[in-house]
């Protein structure tokens, strides 16, 4: 297997223990474009990953304002400005009335901002991805855990990694195709 | 495990999303453009009538009023559709013996209406009184177009609510005086604008957009 | 307009005639149960009986439904197609060939003519877009309208479009020309000839036609030996043989209301039915008004079944017709014209007499503007006393008038067709001609006149249906609707109005003028030839019969004119019939004994009464007077047998709403049979408040087997046990229970006002203390209490005031609303289920005990609240409000949600919950006012102050640069008002008659304390009580 | 951020007695088998076909109902003045309210830590969209002319209109829709890991393929699964203010308006309880049976039973405060009309309807007081279909005992339903049901991710986190 055919190298670990323990020594040992893989959520890897932070509480924030100022805007234009009308001798602009409806705009578009970013920062939809080349990374969503130290990363040389990756007591390192 | 999708199913999936979004507003937008387009609202489209009657031949051509045939257009909220008498007028004199005019001298031969493909039609839900228009300054031309450059009538504005309001909302971009309402060859002055807000003032002009105004 | 005619109701399915079990007829009583069972044993009629939802089953089983699925997929589609993307389908404009000159297309045009209906005709102004008649006004230049119409009137115009009106001249259900019948009745004739026209007879309505009358006359005077018969249900027989009695000669009384201070009816009705009704509702209540309380007349009426004078009296006693006699006879002692006879020798309880001594005592401190009134139930003897108390009283010339009669030729009308039974029954008829009236129905049933006909070698029958009548007749020729016909007629005061027509005759139709004409020696003369004549005669002399047959000389230059003005104005002047003195026989009528000419005494009394809504049946095809909720019963589509509601309880009837539209909708009543002189029917219960104990009411008019789609079916035929000795009411009755229930369709079961100040109502002496009495009790938020600033109206401010004080709750504005607003008849299945459609509805509110109660009428249109509750809830915006204030409802914005009806507290919002308007049959197309929307299904509606009146007006107005006047809108309900009870007009200007209204102490706001803030306001009731008598 | 994942023990007041929320003994592998294995290996039981097969039988009684309404109208109904409103409303907000508890569970448990959510939440969240959509029927096909709903819609038309933002029918149409749609987001976003397990453990081609469709390429990255952990929070931040105006907004429906029996201010707070109380009563309608036919007592086990019952009868006795308040305040306010109402539903004509609900939604409930009661799933089962019944009759009390009599006696009338509206309502139950089946016939009933992160073995050691924390 060549090494540019490569895209790095992933060692499979029995518990989330394990997972977060090599990472971390991973990350301490310098490597930076890597990834681990783990059936649920380990809030620990992350961390150890030295991913701390988060943009999505900003999108959602900004895409909640949107949403409601958007939401009001249109009530109002729409009842004073576009087609004014006397609706039960109510004031044109009845502001209580429209609180509702900028409510609900304010959480759709929050949400959608939630998920629809949550997506984008995650690079998702990506079907294809190297890591499926592995025969065993199936098992990531079921009770395997896996890190994967990508080629890509300035420290990485086939052999040395893999040595290193051996040394963290892994099940098994297997190179991943590109 | 496998791969169960081809490398390029991400740039696939990727497109695909951002595409259906594009697609779905192009699609509303066109929908819209539709809606205001001729198709649906058949301005612009000549209508095939039972006889090649030019509104040019007759008022371009012969300078004829308008109210020589819709004569009830100052007095009614329709303005008349001209009955055969007022055809065999002149052409039982002029053209009388034309081919063309066949259908004309049948009808008032056997006494039987002739039944004319109708351009502007309103939805029936909308009360549109000719007479008050006319009174308050609207010229004929205004919402029917140049029908004196029109071979076979059509149908020149949209006749959508939203054109109607337009109007409605503001008058003083399109009145003229009340003595150039039956003029075809009236051109907007320069100063409408001034124009129109002061004939909106002596004409008593109201900005009548109240539902009943139109539907009862 | 056919309500679901391929429904039929389970219950009047089968043919109603043969539930009448009569002894002396074919069928005995278990022949007709036998016919019940066959019915029972018709699958289909059992799946029905059994099935709980019909219209849906069937509708659904249905192949007509079927293709109903596809229609109403296209309309859908259609009307989709009107909003969205797909394009208008194209129309085709049809001009003139010839305009006619006084036709501007667009605008309509208004003709005088006159109404017919039980011997005097009634001035009407017609609208009609471009030769279409479409609406029906009342004439304001005629003595009987003042510009008043009534129900009758108002659906005359769906009359003469029903398209189940006789089309076709037929013999023995073949089609014929009208020439094959020229034949036919030219050889009749000729074979009467050498027999003077012994076998000839002619059976009319009552006759008010001058023309008519002359050409009879004509006819009789070239067949002396021939007969002219009347039988005119819808007529006055007791009222002529009163006068008779009283003055040895026809005359008819005509009241001055306006003159009258104290008025007593005995059994009289005179508000809302009768000749002069209109007339006498307007003088009646333009003395109502309590701001004049000086002016206040007061009224006392006895009466059994209660009516819309009734309700508007001051003190009102429900008493039997029998007792009613006794009443009179006791007032007229009272007075002093009887000897002083006890009390108990008249069978007058005590309690009921101090009541009569009070009102003697009224009426004698009020001599010569006081008023007595008999009704037309009441017997002879009644009558004669009446105007013996307004002799005595010093009331004639004065609140009372004599004059010679209307009708051409006043007869015993009961007597007339007894006559002419027995001639037929002794075969002494060859020839019988019935101009109009349908006898086979409304004769008494004593008369067996089916079977007398049987006897007649030859029978024509002209008529607007081929109804039961014209199935016993050779000949059915289609009559002229009076809008397609020439005549004429005398108004209630003897007024001759001439009757033009609006339209040329639909079906052909043939007027009586025309037929009897076939009979003279010019067949060939049009009615408008025969009318004319007739009058250029009048007018040159009064050569009158005799020369008829001769060539009239030329007409008169003036003639011309004078002939346009009177169409043009619809009244012939000075031809009001001069007042004539009268001398009262006054010691004959001291000597009547009361109930003389009853037979028994004992037994449940049982009343007939022409119905409110179908009069005699004439009116039972009309879908607007069907579904009118009769005056305080509010049931439609049937008549019943209404008793007290002791009586009721007494005999265990039951009524009670069903959970299918409640009190709003479907009645469960109890099946009852009357056992009345040997005969039976079986028909529904009703309990009604204020009726009389031991007296059961019936409406004639139902029952019918041959009316047409509408009107064949409903109800039960009350002539099967109504005897000709006892037209109107006769004792000896028995109501039993039969265990069945039937469903009537009520659309106002509850009466009491819950506390709820619907109704404000105080005595005239509470109100003369403290006008503000009225409102006590009663909460109006003030105008200040609000976060929102007010909306400005500039411009107009259009309001309405209903004074509840004039409302007889008569109907007129239902109906004339109806009209007006294209609104659709909706069948009675819809309306047991609690749909109906008007608009304007007049609710009946009941006050005080059950066997006495006020009761009070209130109209109820949309009251165009300035903060409308309905509008802010509308997602679409369909309901908003104009600047004008109006509460505009937007029908082609509407999605249908509903929520608006559920908000409005008023309840006058109408959803269109199915297709009710018939988009198919053409002859209701013309009928519609092309000014108002035609609502589809799915769709709100309601009142819209006649918003299409208003834009006229106001157009108008602007054109010629000017303000709207006030009184130049008027309402389709304002303008059929006889009462003057709803005024409308611009709320800000001061001097307009609603500002002022509105601006009185009376004026109040329906349920105000929910801060609505109405346009449409009410004044409160003030009733004028003998202080002697309390209230 | 994430530690809501990581499993909290017991609070200590749950007590000894207190059943575990899975059974011992699991791990990542058999949880995942035991799960995933009811979508994709083991055979559909026969329960399911005979299920199923009802379902769609009833879903085809609403179609035809359905169809039927649109040909003919409205009419069909027992509608009328002055009941304009009467099935389809009742439905609309019970089927809404039914929703309330998946959307609960997921959202406002999630937030509040409770552990005992994660094996329910799933189908509960299912069960909130197949309600939703049931629910969304009613107001679309109530109108008139349900052919011009998309008026209700504000876009730039030709008429130069806009829809009436004052209307509480326009707030239901924001609330609903952005209802349906979050709960649509959460739910799918919930799947997602899921849809990887089944990709990755499909058999079949077509599975793979679809369920790798619908996975979008997830593979459990780690830092895929901090941003998703955040926007799950977020979410569920979002989703508890929206479930509780929903419910709010379908309450103004009713209280914006003048109706005695509707204009009430305690009508928001009373219907999100009443929502949630219906909506766990159907959660329990559902699970008893579905953990009994697929055999889940060890995911699904009494604890969960026992809390539901505890917040069935916390949200009970808010809504029986609900019913006090009204009838007090009627009483008390002195307003004619309310005390009418308030009598009428008493003794009127519908009385028999009002006693049943107090007896379904106040009574009822008062046994799950007693701990055996609530640990006993068919007794729970029982009460849970009472209070379905009884949610569903104080929904028709509200709307159509506040109509049928309410300013005018004049006006007043009755409402019975048809053939037609019950083919409607027992049509949507089909098409619920249906859905419902569809669902665990398809897709994993319960979170087997979240399962995992629940089992003792998925905590990490305490020494590595110690390391972490130097950093």
């Amino acid at each position: 297997m060549k090494a540019r055919s490569s895209y790095g190298l992933i060692a499979e670990f029995e518990d989330p223990t394990a997972l977060v323990s090599a990472t971390h020594r991973a990350y301490q040992a310098g490597y930076r474009r890597m990834d681990a893989y783990s059936p649920f959520p380990i809030e620990e890897l992350a961390e150890a990953l030295g991913s701390h932070h988060s943009k999505l509480p900003l999108i959602v924030l900004i895409g909640g304002l949107c949403g409601g100022i958007g939401g009001y805007a249109l009530q109002f234009w729409a009842a004073t400005m576009a087609y004014p009308l006397n609706v039960g001798g109510k004031p044109l602009h009845s502001w209580p009335a429209f609180i509702p409806i900028t409510f609900e705009c304010t959480i759709l578009v929050a949400a959608l901002s939630a998920v629809f970013g949550m997506l984008a920062l995650n690079g998702l939809p990506m079907p294809y991805h190297p890591v499926f080349n592995v025969a065993r990374f199936a098992l990531a969503s079921r009770n395997r855990f896996f890190l994967c130290i990508e080629s890509t990363d300035p420290r990485f040389d086939p052999d040395d990694t893999r040595k290193f990756l051996n040394a963290l007591g892994p099940r098994e390192v297997t190179s991943v195709a590109d | 495990m496998s791969q169960i999708f081809h490398r390029s199913a991400n740039t696939i999936a990727r497109v695909s999303i951002f595409g259906a979004v594009f697609f779905v507003a192009g699609l509303l937008g066109l929908l819209a453009q539709i809606n205001r387009s001729p198709w649906v609202t058949q301005a612009r489209v000549a209508r095939e009538q039972p006889i090649q009657f030019s509104h040019e031949r007759h008022v371009a051509g012969n300078g004829l009023d308008c109210r020589y045939c819709h004569t009830s257009v100052e007095d009614s909220p329709f303005a008349g559709i001209p009955p055969t008498k007022t055809c065999m007028n002149c052409h039982s004199q002029i053209f009388s013996a034309s081919p063309y005019l066949e259908p004309v001298r049948l009808s008032f031969r056997t006494d039987r209406p002739i039944a004319w493909t109708r351009v502007h039609d309103l939805p029936d839900f909308v009360y549109f009184n000719h007479s008050i228009h006319v009174n308050k300054g609207v010229g004929c031309t205004t919402c029917h177009g140049q029908v004196d450059r029109m071979p076979l009538m059509w149908q020149e504005q949209s006749l959508q609510m939203e054109w109607c309001l337009d109007c409605h909302r503001n008058p003083e971009r399109y009145v003229r005086p009340r003595e150039a309402v039956f003029r075809v060859d009236y051109v907007p002055p320069a100063n409408q604008a001034e124009l129109g807000r002061r004939l909106v003032a002596d004409y008593h002009i109201q900005k009548l957009t109240s539902c009943s105004t139109c539907h009862r | 307009m056919t309500p679901n005619p391929e429904v039929p109701n389970p219950y009047v399915g089968g043919d109603r005639s043969r539930e009448v079990s009569d002894p002396g007829s074919r069928l005995p009583r278990e022949e007709w149960w036998r016919t019940l069972d066959e019915l029972a044993d018709d699958p289909a009629f059992r799946d029905r009986l059994y099935n709980e939802f019909p219209s849906e089953i069937e509708a659904i089983a249905d192949p007509v439904a079927r293709r109903t699925f596809l229609k109403l997929m296209g309309a859908s589609m259609a009307l989709a197609g009107v909003t969205a993307c797909t394009r208008q389908p194209a129309e085709k404009i049809v001009p003139y060939v010839r305009q006619p000159e006084e036709i501007v297309p667009g605008r309509p045009l208004f003709y005088a003519t006159a109404m017919p209906l039980g011997g005097v005709v009634t001035g009407l102004l017609v609208e009609s877009h471009e030769g279409r008649p479409t609406k029906i006004e009342g004439n304001p230049l005629h003595p009987g309208s003042l510009g008043a119409s009534d129900v009758f009137a108002q659906a005359a115009v769906l009359g003469l479009y029903d398209p189940d009106r006789s089309q076709t001249l037929t013999n023995l259900g073949d089609i014929r020309p009208w020439s094959a019948f020229l034949g036919t009745i030219r050889a009749a004739l000729s074979a009467q000839q050498p027999l003077k026209g012994a076998g000839l007879r002619l059976l009319t309505e009552s006759v008010s036609s001058p023309t008519l009358a002359a050409q009879i006359h004509e006819a009789l005077e070239r067949f002396p030996a021939a007969k002219w018969h009347q039988w005119d249900p819808a007529s006055h027989d007791n009222a002529r043989a009163g006068a008779k009695l009283a003055f040895g000669e026809y005359l008819d009384a005509q009241y001055l209301l306006d003159g009258a201070d104290i008025i007593v009816a005995l059994d009289a009705d005179f508000l809302a039915c009768g000749p002069g009704a209109l007339r006498y509702a307007r003088d009646f209540s333009a003395r109502r008004r309590p701001e004049r309380a000086d002016r206040m007349n007061r009224l006392y009426a006895f009466e059994s079944m209660p009516t819309s004078t009734g309700s508007r009296a001051d003190h009102r006693l429900p008493l039997a017709p029998r007792e009613i006699e006794r009443t009179a006879h006791a007032l007229a002692a009272a007075i002093g014209i009887r000897p002083a006879d006890s009390a108990t020798a008249l069978g007058v309880s005590p309690a009921l007499q101090k009541t009569l001594t009070a009102v003697a005592k009224d009426l004698q401190a009020h001599r010569g503007a006081s008023l007595v009134i008999a009704g037309d139930g009441q017997p002879p003897a009644v009558h004669a006393l009446a105007h013996a108390m307004n002799d005595a009283l010093g009331n004639v010339g004065r609140t009372v008038v004599y004059t010679s009669t209307v009708e051409a030729a006043p007869v015993d009308q009961a007597q007339s067709l007894r006559d002419l039974v027995a001639d037929m029954n002794a075969g002494r008829v060859d020839l019988l001609l019935i101009v109009g009236g349908n006898p086979a129905y409304t004769a008494p049933a004593d008369l067996k006149i089916a079977d007398a006909m049987a006897k007649v070698a030859t029978r024509v029958h002209l008529s607007l249906y081929d109804d039961e009548t014209s199935a016993l007749c050779h000949w059915q020729i289609p009559e002229a609707h009076f809008l397609e016909a020439w005549s004429d007629g005398r108004a209630y005061d003897g007024t001759v109005s001439i009757i033009q027509p609006l339209i040329a005759p639909l079906y052909g139709g043939k007027s009586a003028h025309e037929l009897l004409a076939a009979m003279s020696d010019r067949p060939e003369r049009s009615g408008y030839d025969i009318v004319r004549e007739h009058w250029q005669r009048e007018r040159a002399g009064g050569q009158t019969a005799g020369t008829g047959a001769s060539r009239p000389a030329p007409p008169r230059p003036e003639f011309d004119q004078d002939w346009r003005r009177w169409l043009h104005d619809g009244v012939v002047p000075d031809t009001k019939l001069a007042a004539k003195t009268v001398t009262v026989r006054t010691d004959a009528i001291a000597r009547f004994e009361p109930g003389a000419n009853r037979a028994t005494q004992s037994g449940v009394e049982v009343c007939f009464r022409n119905d409110p809504s179908t009069l005699d049946g004439r009116f039972a095809n009309n879908g607007w007077l069907q579904e009118l909720p009769k005056p305080i019963s509010r049931l439609t589509w049937d008549n019943a047998v209404f008793v007290s509601p002791a009586m009721a309880e007494r005999l265990k009837f039951d009524n009670t709403p069903s959970w299918q539209g409640g009190e709003h909708g479907q009645i469960l009543a109890s099946v009852v049979e009357i056992r009345y002189r040997g005969r039976t029917v079986k028909g529904p219960v009703f309990p009604l408040p204020g009726h009389p104990d031991n007296c059961a009411t019936i409406h004639l008019g139902y029952g019918r087997t041959r009316a047409g789609h509408v009107g064949t079916g409903a109800g039960f035929n009350a002539n099967a046990i109504r005897t000709s000795d006892a037209l109107w009411s006769g004792a000896g009755g028995e109501i039993v229970t039969t265990g069945d229930t039937f469903s009537l369709a009520c659309t106002q079961y509850h009466h009491l006002m819950e506390g709820r100040g619907m109704v404000r109502a105080v005595t005239r002496d509470e109100f003369e203390k403290n006008p503000r009495s009225i409102h006590e009790g009663h909460e109006e938020p003030a105008r200040t209490m609000t976060l929102y600033p007010e909306h400005q109206y500039e411009g107009y401010k259009w309001g309405m005031s209903i004074d509840v004080n004039a409302c007889i709750g008569c109907n007129a504005c239902v109906v004339g609303c109806q009209a007006e607003n294209n609104i659709p008849v909706i069948g009675k299945d819809q309306v047991l289920r609690g749909r109906e459609m008007h608009w304007i509805r007049v609710d009946s509110y009941y006050r005080g005990p059950a066997d006495q109660p006020e009761t009070y009428f209130q109209p109820v249109p949309c009251m165009h609240c300035e903060n409308a509750p309905c509008e802010p809830v509308c997602p679409v915006g369909a309901t908003v409000h104009s600047d004008e204030g109006l509460n505009d409802m937007v029908y082609n914005r509407c999605v249908g949600t509903r929520y608006c009806s559920n908000n409005c507290p008023y309840k006058v919002r109408r959803f269109n919950f199915l297709l009710y308007q018939d988009w198919n049959t053409p002859s209701l197309k013309l009928m519609r006012n092309p000014d108002v929307s035609v609502r589809s299904r799915g769709v709100m509606e309601k009142c819209t102050y006649c918003v299409q009146r208003i834009n006229a007006a106001k157009i108008d107005a602007e054109k010629a640069d000017r303000r709207v006047a006030d009184g130049e809108i008027k309402t389709a309900c304002q303008q059929a008002c006889p009462a003057d009870a709803i005024i409308f007009g611009d709320l800000n200007d001061p001097k307009s008659r609603v500002a002022q209204l509105q601006a009185e102490t009376r004026n109040y706001s329906l349920l105000a304390d929910l801060n609505t803030r109405p346009r449409t306001t009410y004044l409160a009731a003030v009733r004028n009580v003998n202080p002697e008598l309390g209230d | 951020m994430a530690e809501h994942f990581v499993p909290v023990e017991d609070p200590p007041s749950a007590g000894l007695g207190t059943p575990p929320v899975i059974a011992p003994g699991y791990t990542f592998g058999t949880v995942t088998d035991k799960i995933s294995a009811i979508v994709l290996t083991r055979k559909t039981p026969r329960g399911w076909y005979v299920g199923f097969g009802i379902a769609f039988l009833l879903t085809m009684v609403l179609l035809v109902s359905v169809s039927y309404l649109l040909v003919e109208g409205i009419g069909i109904w027992g509608n009328n003045q002055p009941v304009g409103w009467a099935f389809e409303i009742t439905n609309f907000v019970w089927w809404i309210g039914i929703g309330h508890a998946g959307t609960l569970i997921s959202a406002i448990l999630l937030l509040l830590r409770q552990t005992w959510r994660t094996s329910i939440n799933r189908f509960a969240e299912a069960m909130t969209l197949f309600a939703v959509a049931c629910a969304g029927l009613f107001p679309a096909l109530h109108t008139g002319r349900p052919w011009l709903d998309y008026w209700l819609l504000p876009y730039p038309n030709t008429m130069g209109i806009w829809p009436q933002f004052r209307s509480p029918i326009m707030w239901d149409v924001f609330a609903v829709s952005t209802y349906a749609t979050v709960s649509f987001l959460f739910w799918f976003v919930g799947l997602l890991p899921d849809l990887a397990t089944l990709r990755d453990r499909s058999q079949s081609k077509v599975g793979r393929f679809v369920y790798g469709l619908l996975a979008m390429g997830w593979r459990g990255s780690a830092r895929h699964w901090h941003q998703y952990d955040t926007a799950y929070l977020l979410l569920a931040g979002l989703a508890t203010p929206l479930v509780v105006s929903v419910h709010t907004v379908v309450s103004f429906d009713f209280a914006v308006a003048i109706v005695p029996g509707w204009h009430t201010t305690i009508f928001p707070p009373y219907f999100v309880a009443g929502a949630i109380y219906s909506g766990f009563a159907m959660v329990l309608t559902l699970a008893i049976p579905i953990r009994a036919v697929y055999g889940l007592e060890d995911f699904i086990t009494t604890r969960h039973l026992e809390n539901m019952a505890k917040v069935m009868l916390v949200t009970g006795l808010i809504v029986a405060y609900g019913y006090t308040v009204e009838a007090f305040i009627a009483w008390y306010s002195g307003n004619a009309y309310e005390g009418f109402m308030i009598w009428n539903r008493i003794t009127g004509p519908y009385r028999s309807l009002y006693w049943a609900l107090l007896f379904c939604n106040v009574l009822t409930p008062q046994v799950l007081w007693f701990r055996r009661v609530r640990k006993y799933a068919p007794g729970l089962f029982v009460v849970s279909l009472i209070v379905n019944v009884g949610m569903w009759l104080e929904r028709f009390v509200i709307v159509v005992t506040s109509l049928h009599r309410d300013f005018l006696p004049s006006s007043w009338g009755m409402y019975r339903p048809t053939i037609w509206d019950w083919g409607t309502y027992v049509g949507t139950i089909g098409l619920f049901v249906a859905l419902l089946l569809l669902f665990l016939r398809f897709l994993p009933m319960i979170s087997i991710f979240e399962m995992r992160t629940i089992l003792p073995a998925a905590k990490v050691d305490e020494d590595v986190r110690e390391d972490l924390r130097v950093i």
